[in-house]
């Protein structure tokens, strides 16, 4: 039975990989979790110098998901070279690395300073909904996306994901925007923009007012939109948004996806994505798939 | 794999203690393990449409027995649901998190505000020192008896129903309480006057700190508190109150 | 305590209507509901001719909500004139006439036919994802808001409602659109596009592919859209998107909506709706509110 | 307001009869009071992440004691949900729904295929004419020793473990059984078959139709089938099958 996906010349030795920032640079879940045996790991987005992120409550549940407001909290390219890329080499995993900024030149500077890195791919999020400048506004036009993946190809040594918003009238157009600047690849989607309200305190929940919403209730619509892209551009997939179990995936690979990310589930659930990974291997046996790619966008 | 994993744990006693307020014993022996005062178990709900942990901390430990205490309060749907729950039933549980408390100082007062109090009953039992409690309210009392065994119980209420009225520092001042370390938990205001009560006294304190979860095990950065220093984990003044925490030393966190 | 609110001159009893396609025409409902107690019963989509809607499977469950693809099945404006409206009338409900067609003109007679006819205001829905024409790309494009709008609005006796899609980059832009071109109000948001896949079939669960996601699952999207719109126009504005209960329709007022309709939760509980004014009422008195309208759009 | 409206109602009895099959009694009155053979109940789940109704027809009625029988297979987290109840637990329902077959004929094939057998039972139980019954199975039986009290049985199984191997209409055939009036409940395959056959023979014949639901009371237009005449609540081809059906007349519907 042949799980291997290849993605721009990169093979994972199965389609499984972390929604960037549900599982910490994996350093928090390798107790939980052997990181050999996933995909890959897409870590948290990273940015040139340290981000403090948003103030508090960051977090807030909704009715069958999530509401965060990070706002991209992380240490900055050098600490994350340093400390987790070694890591997740000894452990044996192939990495991702999400990478956000506020400007062009930010994510261009991240992208260079991992070019000699030993890092597999990278993951552009110009679909943050949660940042003030940058993330989302990026994501949102397609001259923008095009721009952009032009000038991170540019500078780029490892293949380059461009990881698309949810919040916009027509996810196609961005993806082609995306396929025209470059790309080797897409992900999505990002969280789609959400608020709660505090009916009792007369509040927002959050305090940055909206946050991204994210979880199994947003799962038709991520499917949908991997349906979408997949029939709309050439380029291999990402496929992520409320995976909670093995027939999520399974949704989404049939949608069109080469590979699937696990994301809020981890929250809930820290050994979800080796629990993903054998269900798909049941899934195959018991239908006798030999190989994985008989499945990926067999829906039509 | 030493983490604390998410379990089934049987519910060995579940009743309500005040009004509102419920004592829950776990049968959970992976958790009574290793776990100390101050530190907290995520139970999550049995309705799909409540996905996120809810962190309580751990009132008692029972080894022998391998048994939990938690004490909650009906706050949400969440909390309503743990007060239906009966003996054997079932709930998934995760723990022990957090750092907890240290075990230090010679004359200590601990420090319970509201919900803030059950965490202090480990903490009165294990603390090998001479102990005042300060137990604040705003009108119901519960656990208080609990609290006398293990040394001198003083009571705050905010509506004078009982002992002084007013906030735990009103009734610290009232009784005169002196200490050569404090530990605390309760609502950040509260937290707040007694770091700064500490600090005018040039008292150490620990408090146990409050925020919205989702992971519970220092991975989403969702429950991050200011730092005054530059955290490692984060290289930014942030440090997770799940996983750095719950307890801080008053003069590590800005409040 | 007043919960009258009164939109473009239509005063309604209190601030809760169906979302329009989830209460039939009222009459399904009548044994559960008595029609008076709610501020409007808001009835499902007509167009000029009957129409017989998609292929079944129509509907199909999913996480913390629901997919539907019926296709604006509708059996014309003419026996909905004859038969429902008078049904309507004798149950003294106010009436709120949602309004499909397939091209500028048939919405425009409907909207002609209606204009003499015994009801209160129109809802116009430019937002349905499920049929091929017509429907939501009227919703996708300012200029068509706005140009539809003008229309409807030369034509229209009662005050008319423009129903906006969330399945847009930015919603403030249709809703300044439609302000534009002369609309009463507006109500938002029709359902999200999503899709759903039986792994086991290997096949769309819906016939129709793609289906409108609507439920508790999509009520962060809809109360951050009603927010946005709240502070882009001046119109008054009906709240719908995953309503349970009053709490939920109590985010949506805070927000800044001035009604709110339950749609989805109908199915499962025939008789929400009187329980959401009710649970409503209660809220006003254990906060001693004296007036609905202290709590529209009171939390900025 | 004379609907069927959403109630709880108690668990009498709920156990396996065969694999992944399970019978169950429910305590309710409200239900039992009205309901007929071929109607059905709405069931609701006890958990947020699924919230619309099962469908489930309604095996036997016992007025006497305000009890409905359901008998229903695990295809997915719903049923799989109900097979865990046990007695005394609580479970919404709402019923009776759908308008159920019509008590006729002199001389009648009752047939049900798979999960389509059990509302045979309660419509053999109260149709008062010379009865023949064929049930059709995949694999495993279920069911058909109750039937025999009320008629000859007559079974298919498409691996020919046990009676005619085949479909029901093999059966039929097989029997060489006659009537002048067919009742049918089970897939769309089979009910095609059906209707073909009773056309073929000049036969009546009543058949419950399956679709995917949402509200279960006519509302949503959700449960449609294809109606040879121009329905009266529709204005066009349309009938619903929760609320017009789920039994219609061969000739009433395209299959
Ligand atoms: C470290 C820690 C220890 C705690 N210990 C206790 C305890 O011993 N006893 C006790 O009664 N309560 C304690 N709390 C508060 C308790 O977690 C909340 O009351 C509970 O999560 C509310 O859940 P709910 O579903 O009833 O409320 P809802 O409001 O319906 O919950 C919705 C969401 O918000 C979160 N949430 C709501 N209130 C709080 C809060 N105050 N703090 C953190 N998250 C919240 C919930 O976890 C859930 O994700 C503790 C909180 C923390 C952070
Ligand atoms: C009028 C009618 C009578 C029925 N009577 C019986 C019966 O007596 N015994 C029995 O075992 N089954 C019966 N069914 C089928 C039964 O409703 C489904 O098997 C059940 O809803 C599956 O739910 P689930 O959560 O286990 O499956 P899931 O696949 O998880 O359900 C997901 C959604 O799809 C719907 N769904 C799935 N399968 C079906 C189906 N075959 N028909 C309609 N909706 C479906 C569910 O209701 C739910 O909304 C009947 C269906 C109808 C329409
Ligand atoms: C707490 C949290 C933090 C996130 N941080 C990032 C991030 O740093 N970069 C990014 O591209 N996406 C980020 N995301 C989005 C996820 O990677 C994913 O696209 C989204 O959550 C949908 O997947 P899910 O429903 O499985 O969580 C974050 C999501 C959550 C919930
Ligand atoms: C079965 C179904 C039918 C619908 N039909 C219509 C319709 O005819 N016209 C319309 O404007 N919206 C229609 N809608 C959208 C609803 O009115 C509402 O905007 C949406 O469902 C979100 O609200 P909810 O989550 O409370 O259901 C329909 C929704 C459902 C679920
Ligand atoms: S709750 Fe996730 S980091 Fe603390
Ligand atoms: S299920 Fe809604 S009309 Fe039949």
């Amino acid at each position: 039975m042949n799980t291997n996906v290849t993605i721009a010349g990169v093979t994972f030795n199965n389609p499984v990989t972390t929604a960037s920032g549900t599982f910490g640079s994996g350093m928090e879940y390798s107790e939980y979790v052997d990181l050999s045996k996933l995909g890959a790991v897409t870590t948290k987005g990273v940015s040139s110098i340290p981000w403090p992120g948003n103030p508090t409550p960051r977090v807030a549940e909704t009715y069958g998901g999530m509401l965060n407001a990070i706002g991209l909290q992380n240490p900055g390219v050098e600490v994350f070279i340093k400390r987790d890329i070694p890591f997740l080499r000894q452990q044996k995993a192939k990495i991702i690395v999400n990478v956000v900024g506020k400007t062009t030149e930010e994510y261009c500077d991240v992208v260079e300073r991992l070019a000699d890195c030993d890092v597999d791919m990278l993951e552009i999020n110009i679909s943050c909904p949660n940042v003030k400048e940058g993330g989302i506004a990026f994501g949102q036009d397609p001259r923008c996306v095009e721009a952009i993946t032009t000038e991170i190809k540019k500078r780029a040594k490892q293949p380059v994901i461009m990881k698309l918003s949810p919040n916009v009238t027509d996810i196609t157009e961005m993806a082609k925007a995306a396929e025209a600047g470059g790309a080797d690849a897409l992900s999505l989607i990002n969280t789609l923009t959400g608020m709660k309200i505090d009916i009792h305190r007369r509040a927002f929940l959050l305090a940055n007012k909206t946050g991204g919403l994210s979880g199994p209730a947003i799962k038709p619509v991520a499917v949908r939109m991997v349906y979408q892209v997949a029939n709309a551009v050439k380029l291999p997939l990402i496929g992520m948004g409320g995976i909670v179990g093995a027939e999520d995936a399974l949704e989404f690979i049939m949608a069109g996806a080469s590979m699937v990310a696990v994301g809020t589930t981890n929250f809930i659930n820290p050994s979800a994505t080796p629990e993903v990974v054998r269900g798909i291997e049941e899934y195959m046996k018991k239908y006798n798939i030999s190989d994985i790619h008989e499945l990926i966008g067999c829906v039509k | 794999m030493s983490a604390a994993m998410k379990k089934i744990a049987l519910v060995a006693e579940n009743r309500m203690i005040a009004e509102d307020i419920y004592s829950m014993w776990l049968n959970a022996p992976d958790i009574t393990e290793t776990a100390k005062p101050g530190q907290f178990v995520s139970l999550y709900c049995n309705n799909g449409s409540r996905l996120l942990p809810r962190p309580i901390s751990i009132c008692e430990i029972d080894k022998i027995q391998g048994r939990v205490r938690l004490v909650y309060r009906i706050a949400g749907k969440g909390t309503k649901e743990f007060a239906g729950l009966k003996e054997q039933d079932q709930i998934e549980a995760m723990g022990p998190l957090g750092n907890g408390f240290t075990l230090e100082g010679k004359k200590a007062i601990l420090i319970g505000g509201g919900i803030g109090i059950p965490p202090m009953l480990e903490l009165a039992k294990q603390l090998d020192c001479e102990k005042q409690m300060v137990l604040g309210y705003r009108d119901i009392t519960f656990l208080e008896k609990e609290f006398e065994t293990y040394g001198k119980v003083f009571i705050s209420t905010e509506d004078g129903s009982k002992g002084v009225k007013g906030n735990v520092i009103d009734a610290i001042k009232a009784n005169g309480l002196e200490a050569d370390i404090i530990f605390a938990c309760g609502p950040t205001p509260m937290l707040r006057g007694v770091k700064a009560y500490a600090l005018e006294h040039g008292i150490t304190a620990q408090l146990s700190m409050e925020e919205r979860m989702a992971c519970g095990i220092g991975a989403c950065l969702g429950c991050i508190c200011k730092s005054k220093e530059v955290d490692h984990h984060s290289n930014v003044k942030n440090k997770r109150v799940c996983k750095d925490g719950p307890v801080f030393y008053a003069d590590e966190v800005e409040l």
